[in-house]
């Protein structure tokens, strides 16, 4: 085979792909040489923050990843936890912030793709997609237009190839006003024997490429000073791609159909960096080499160049080793899905990424250098400079409200709060027959068919919490997400996870991203959820302005007797409601402070007490099992009064609080401490209810009763009990439940 | 009694509609691929919902010219069942099996919810065991259900009795209100003159447990059961 | 090789929700002398052959078969050798 | 008054998924000779004007601002007064 004869690079060709000189004299030692063009082209996108995590490996190295339930941790294309009788889950979260700022449709769309492909690479059938949103404020028309088409696009998608969309979260503020967040979860199911991995093993085994064409797909870096790339070229080059999720829904049966039949060593999806990242990554983790004829790639246009096929990102493709003498079987599964199945290389013993086209090698390099060899930066950090004044906060300064019953509908009928059935009402959530609660309720819980077993599904993250405190807003994530799975009567088993920062070149925004982390880990640890995989997003920055740290988590929980699950709405009039947990004056980065206050993310965040939240997670999971337990909501933004309706709203039935007054009253109402879930059990077992809740050590309070149509909330002074109780709201559920439900549809009119 | 269920590529109300049949009637079940052209040996023909062919150009267009519509055709003319969900019936629209069109729902946006439907006509093979004016809670989910057919047409549908389900609230009521997607007269599900093919745009497969929370739709599966039962005696 | 260029819209009688909401939206924006917006499909076919009646003769069978529903659309196709 | 026929396209590279598709069904059909269909949008607007540059530069602005998507579509128009 010859050499392609390659011109000279011309100097800084590396500085416009993004490396730096160090970077570029590392590939030359590695190479023993100067690349060529192609090679230079491979090495930045592999050693791109996207996918080498360069800044930011030597700060994930801090989470747990390890756990009996484990069986497969960060490294592969999803983590997967056990789930018993042989079967397991396979999940992982991803983003899609920028492409979504650009096209949000396409962009929110093609992420959905993207983390579906990540979990049926591993054999897995896909059974519910989450995700997690973040916009600037509904009062913007380009908000609006980039929210609708956010929704549209996942929607799209999703529905289309028949996966269930059960859950997520949607949160607004200012400062994601010119960078959206948007974070997809996928999660699938599968047994043992059919797990998957990336891995290029076995010497000779061929190498396929299947599902779409390759076509001039986000190859990015417009500005290539070379010949290869002119003007012309890069005016070809469209920087959004396009979904087809009709090929995907194909490509997904194929692949499940090709990886049963046995004929598959190693399988990948092809994300970012494409046909790159797939091959040195498969090859890397076998320690074996690749071989690939790029001419034999099927392309969606002439004249594709070997950078192009390399770097093109077109969705909805494979790479796939199979063993050697069983092309044909695959072929014909995949023709039978009306797909093409090429054969473009083998695997090889020399542990080189080896491309031609043709006769003519047009790269080659050592695959592991590719994957392993990438930089790491310990980037300096420091505390930023907001942080002092955005945490200055005097409650003296914080008037008390006058009118409670105003403040709780204006709180419910806040975007953060209101309902998001008008986003959830556009997915089908339903699809696949096993959404046994759906949107609405804190978790989304799917049902295992052919078991009694359930897996219950949370997305959560504060960020506001996070940007007045990184660490604790990384913990508060943490727990947050497995209250809620709690509350539905799972066990928490593992989490995903997705960190949006802004610019880590930034000391302010690397130390975010080290507290948040640090913080994450530490309740990881206490909970016993392990971390799986996950996915970081830097460089979300609006106006020069990071976005608020968003360390957003996905968790998955197991229902081992889907009789003892749980949902959040009051269930019959006469049952008593009690409050595990305790309330204190915790109004920083409160909704009520922003909304009623107009004080957006200021104060200290609620603090969370990691021993105490176990305390009441297992305490509350515990009682559920135990059948003494009819409803669990945890409290969360707008504090006990809206979660409190919003258990009253579910159910369709009021409710009758009588509470001590012993902090300030809004606090009581608003504040959005910790560790607190509302619950209720019926009368017959009440005592044995609180019984088992002193045992168990956890604090509690009897709230009230369920009844009515209204929710009427009346505090009694701290100093004589006895006195007479003040009503501060009493409210008709309805009424509640009209702003509630209508307010985010109204702002989208 | 054997069902079969038709798998286009993109149809993804499948594995749905197989487990609804054997759950509520317990007789076989069985998958047929589009690309098959015999159906002996079947009974009850269900097209399932789904995106076939993506709903590329038209939903429904793509499909309807598969091999198994032309057997689905002759099997429909002989007499035999056959029931359309959602993307089945936007599919035996396109394939003139049932008389109208779908257009995109008057909000422009995908809606997934429960919905109530009023039996309008309890004397097909699909609701033989309802009651007369029985109200059943079902959910939709669909982008293009909002049908639509000419005026001679709905003439014909109603004095023909083949409206089978419309839109109405939980007591059968019929508003403007309960119509979730814009379709003409509220229809949610028509019939043909003789009887034996249904199209609906609700999912009767998603709501045929009560682990799900509702099992209203099982009702539809035992009627072609019973139906078949009494056919064949 | 002929080019046929096709347009494909909703009958008149048919009420259009894509074109109300365009509609509407041209509206909202301040374009207040827009009235009636139709929204309607584009699709551009080679025709492989060089009798251009052949070509008009399959244009328009595709599109009574597959491209066009006559039940609720309209359409028209313009053809060019290219 | 003015109409004007607006036609909104796929930018060439960019993926056209529903053209893929139209094109195989019409060869699963039996036409084997059409090749690469691309499927856009036909949208018809009313302009309530007399003065034709005007009309123009309005429809120009809709369609940037709204009918089309600039990041993956190209659009063209015809006017002609009605
Ligand atoms: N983007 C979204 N997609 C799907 N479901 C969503 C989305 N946002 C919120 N939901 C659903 O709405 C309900 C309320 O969400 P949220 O207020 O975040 O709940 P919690 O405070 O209990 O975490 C949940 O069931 C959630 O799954
Ligand atoms: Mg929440």
């Amino acid at each position: 085979m010859a050499h392609q004869n390659d011109e000279k690079l011309k100097p800084g060709t590396w500085k416009e792909m993004g490396l730096t000189d160090e970077e570029f004299q590392k590939i030359v030692d590695i190479l023993g040489r100067e690349p060529n063009f192609v090679e230079l082209g491979i090495f930045s996108v592999m050693w791109s923050e996207h996918c080498s995590y360069k800044t930011s490996r030597p700060v994930l190295n801090l989470f747990p990843t390890e756990g009996e339930h484990i069986l497969q941790g960060p490294g592969e294309n999803a983590g997967i936890v056990d789930i018993g009788d042989g079967q397991a889950v396979a999940f992982k979260m991803e983003s899609h912030n920028h492409p979504s700022a650009i096209e949000p449709y396409q962009g929110a769309a093609t992420g959905v793709g993207g983390i579906l492909r990540d979990v049926f690479t591993m054999g897995a059938r896909p059974i519910a997609v989450l995700n997690s949103l973040r916009f600037g404020s509904l009062e913007s028309a380009r908000t609006r237009y980039l929210f609708g088409g956010v929704v549209s696009g996942i929607s799209g998608y999703g529905n289309c190839i028949g996966v269930p969309t059960v859950g997520g979260e949607v949160f607004f503020a200012p400062s994601y006003e010119e960078n959206p967040l948007v974070n997809a979860m996928c999660v699938g199911l599968i047994d043992h024997q059919d797990i998957k991995k990336g891995v290029a093993s076995g010497v000779g085994n061929p190498v396929m490429v299947v599902g779409a064409r390759t076509g001039r797909d986000g190859i990015h870096g417009a500005t290539f000073a070379s010949e290869e790339l002119s003007e012309e070229s890069a005016d070809k080059r469209p920087a959004v791609q396009v979904g087809d999720p009709f090929m995907e829904k194909l490509l997904l049966e194929a692949c499940l159909e090709v990886i049963k039949s046995g004929c598959v060593v190693g399988i990948q999806d092809m994300g970012a960096a494409g046909l790159t990242s797939s091959s040195c990554e498969m090859a890397s983790r076998a320690g074996t080499g690749i071989e690939m004829d790029l001419a034999l790639v099927p392309r969606r246009e002439k004249g594709m160049t070997p950078y192009e096929l390399m770097l093109s990102e077109s969705q909805e493709r494979m790479l796939v080793v199979v063993k050697e003498g069983t092309e044909d079987t695959v072929k014909e599964i995949f023709t039978k899905w009306d797909l093409e199945a090429v054969v473009v290389g083998q695997v090889t013993d020399d542990g080189m990424l080896r491309l031609t086209e043709g006769e003519q090698v047009v790269a080659e390099m050592p695959a592991q250098a590719l994957t392993d060899e990438a930089p790491v930066y310990q980037r300096p950090y420091s505390e930023p400079e907001y942080l002092s004044e955005a945490r200055e906060l005097s409650l003296v300064n914080v008037p008390q409200p006058d009118d409670n019953e105003k403040v709780l509908m204006d709180l419910l009928a806040a975007p953060n709060i209101a309902s998001k059935e008008w986003v959830y009402r556009q997915y089908d959530h339903m699809v696949g027959t096993n959404t046994v609660v759906r949107p609405g309720s804190d978790g989304s819980v799917l049902r295992v068919k052919g078991t009694k077993k359930g897996i219950a599904l949370s997305t959560d993250c504060n960020a506001r919490y996070c940007y007045l405190n990184p660490y604790e807003g990384g913990k508060i994530a943490v727990a947050e997400a497995a209250r809620n799975l709690v509350c539905s009567g799972a066990k928490p088993l593992a989490i995903t996870n997705c960190l949006n920062f802004g610019n880590p070149e930034k000391p302010g925004v690397m130390w975010q991203f080290r507290q948040a982390v640090q913080g994450m880990s530490e309740a990881c640890r206490q909970l016993n959820t392990p971390v799986t995989g996950g996915n970081v997003s830097f460089y979300n920055e609006t106006r020069g302005t990071a976005v608020y740290p968003t360390p957003t988590v996905g968790m998955v929980g197991l229902i081992e007797d889907l009789d003892k699950r749980c949902t959040q709405d009051f269930k019959d009039a006469g049952d008593i409601i009690l409050m595990v947990g305790e309330t204190k004056v915790e109004l920083g980065g409160s909704e009520y402070l922003s909304v009623v206050h107009g004080m957006e993310a200021k104060g200290t965040p609620p603090e969370l007490d990691l021993e105490l939240e176990q305390q009441v997670q297992q305490s509350v999971l515990e009682a559920i099992q135990k059948g003494l337990v009819k409803s669990a909501h945890d409290c969360s933004e707008g504090g006990l009064a809206v979660a409190l309706a919003e258990c009253c709203i579910s159910g369709g039935i009021g409710a009758e609080i009588y509470s001590i007054e012993s902090i300030r009253g809004d606090a009581l109402l608003f504040s959005e401490s910790q560790s607190r879930i509302a619950i209720t059990t019926s009368e017959n077992n009440v005592a044995e209810l609180i019984n088992y809740l002193t045992a168990a050590g956890v604090p509690f309070t009897r709230l009230g009763t369920v009844g009515g149509s209204n929710l009427k909330i009346s505090l009694l002074d701290a100093g004589c009990a006895t006195g007479r109780p003040r009503t501060v709201i009493n409210l008709p559920v309805s009424e509640m439940e009209n702003r509630w439900r209508e307010a985010i549809a109204c702002l989208m009119k | 009694m054997k069902f079969g269920v038709v798998v286009f590529p993109g149809s993804n109300c499948d594995a749905d509609c197989f487990h609804a049949v054997q759950a509520a009637t317990n007789e076989p079940v069985e998958y047929i691929w589009h690309k098959t052209d015999n159906l002996e040996g079947f009974d009850c023909i269900i097209l399932p919902g789904g995106f076939s062919y993506g709903d590329y150009l038209r939903v429904g267009a793509i499909a309807r010219f598969s091999p198994v519509m032309d057997a689905v055709i002759n099997f429909a003319k002989g007499g035999g069942l056959v029931l359309g969900i959602c993307n089945g019936f936007q599919v035996l629209l396109e394939a003139g099996l049932l008389p109208g069109a779908m257009r995109r729902n008057d909000n422009l946006q995908f809606i997934c919810e429960d919905t109530f439907l009023k039996v309008e006509n309890n004397g097909t093979p699909f609701t033989a065991l309802c009651q007369e004016n029985q109200v059943l809670k079902v959910p939709v989910a669909h982008g293009d259900g909002n049908y639509y057919c000419g005026e001679e047409t709905l003439k014909e549908l109603q004095q023909n009795n083949q409206v089978v389900f419309r839109y109405s609230d939980s007591t059968g009521e019929v508003t403007p209100k309960t119509n979730p997607n814009g379709s003409i007269d509220s229809i949610a599900g028509i019939c043909n003159k003789e009887g034996n093919v249904l199209g609906m745009m609700p999912h009767p497969e998603r709501c045929a447990e009560e682990l799900l929370g509702n099992a209203d739709g099982e009702i539809m599966f035992k009627s072609i059961l019973a139906t078949w039962q009494r056919r064949v005696r | 090789m002929y080019q046929a260029k096709i347009y494909i819209t909703l009958r008149k009688s048919v009420l259009d929700p894509q074109g109300s909401a365009v509609t509407k939206s041209l509206h909202a924006m301040g374009y207040d002398n827009v009235n009636d917006v139709r929204v309607g499909r584009y699709l551009v076919v080679d025709v492989d052959t060089t009798d251009k009646e052949a070509a008009e003769k399959q244009v328009q069978d595709m599109c009574n078969k597959l491209l066009a529903n006559p039940v609720i659309e309209d359409y028209t196709f313009e053809l060019a050798e290219v």
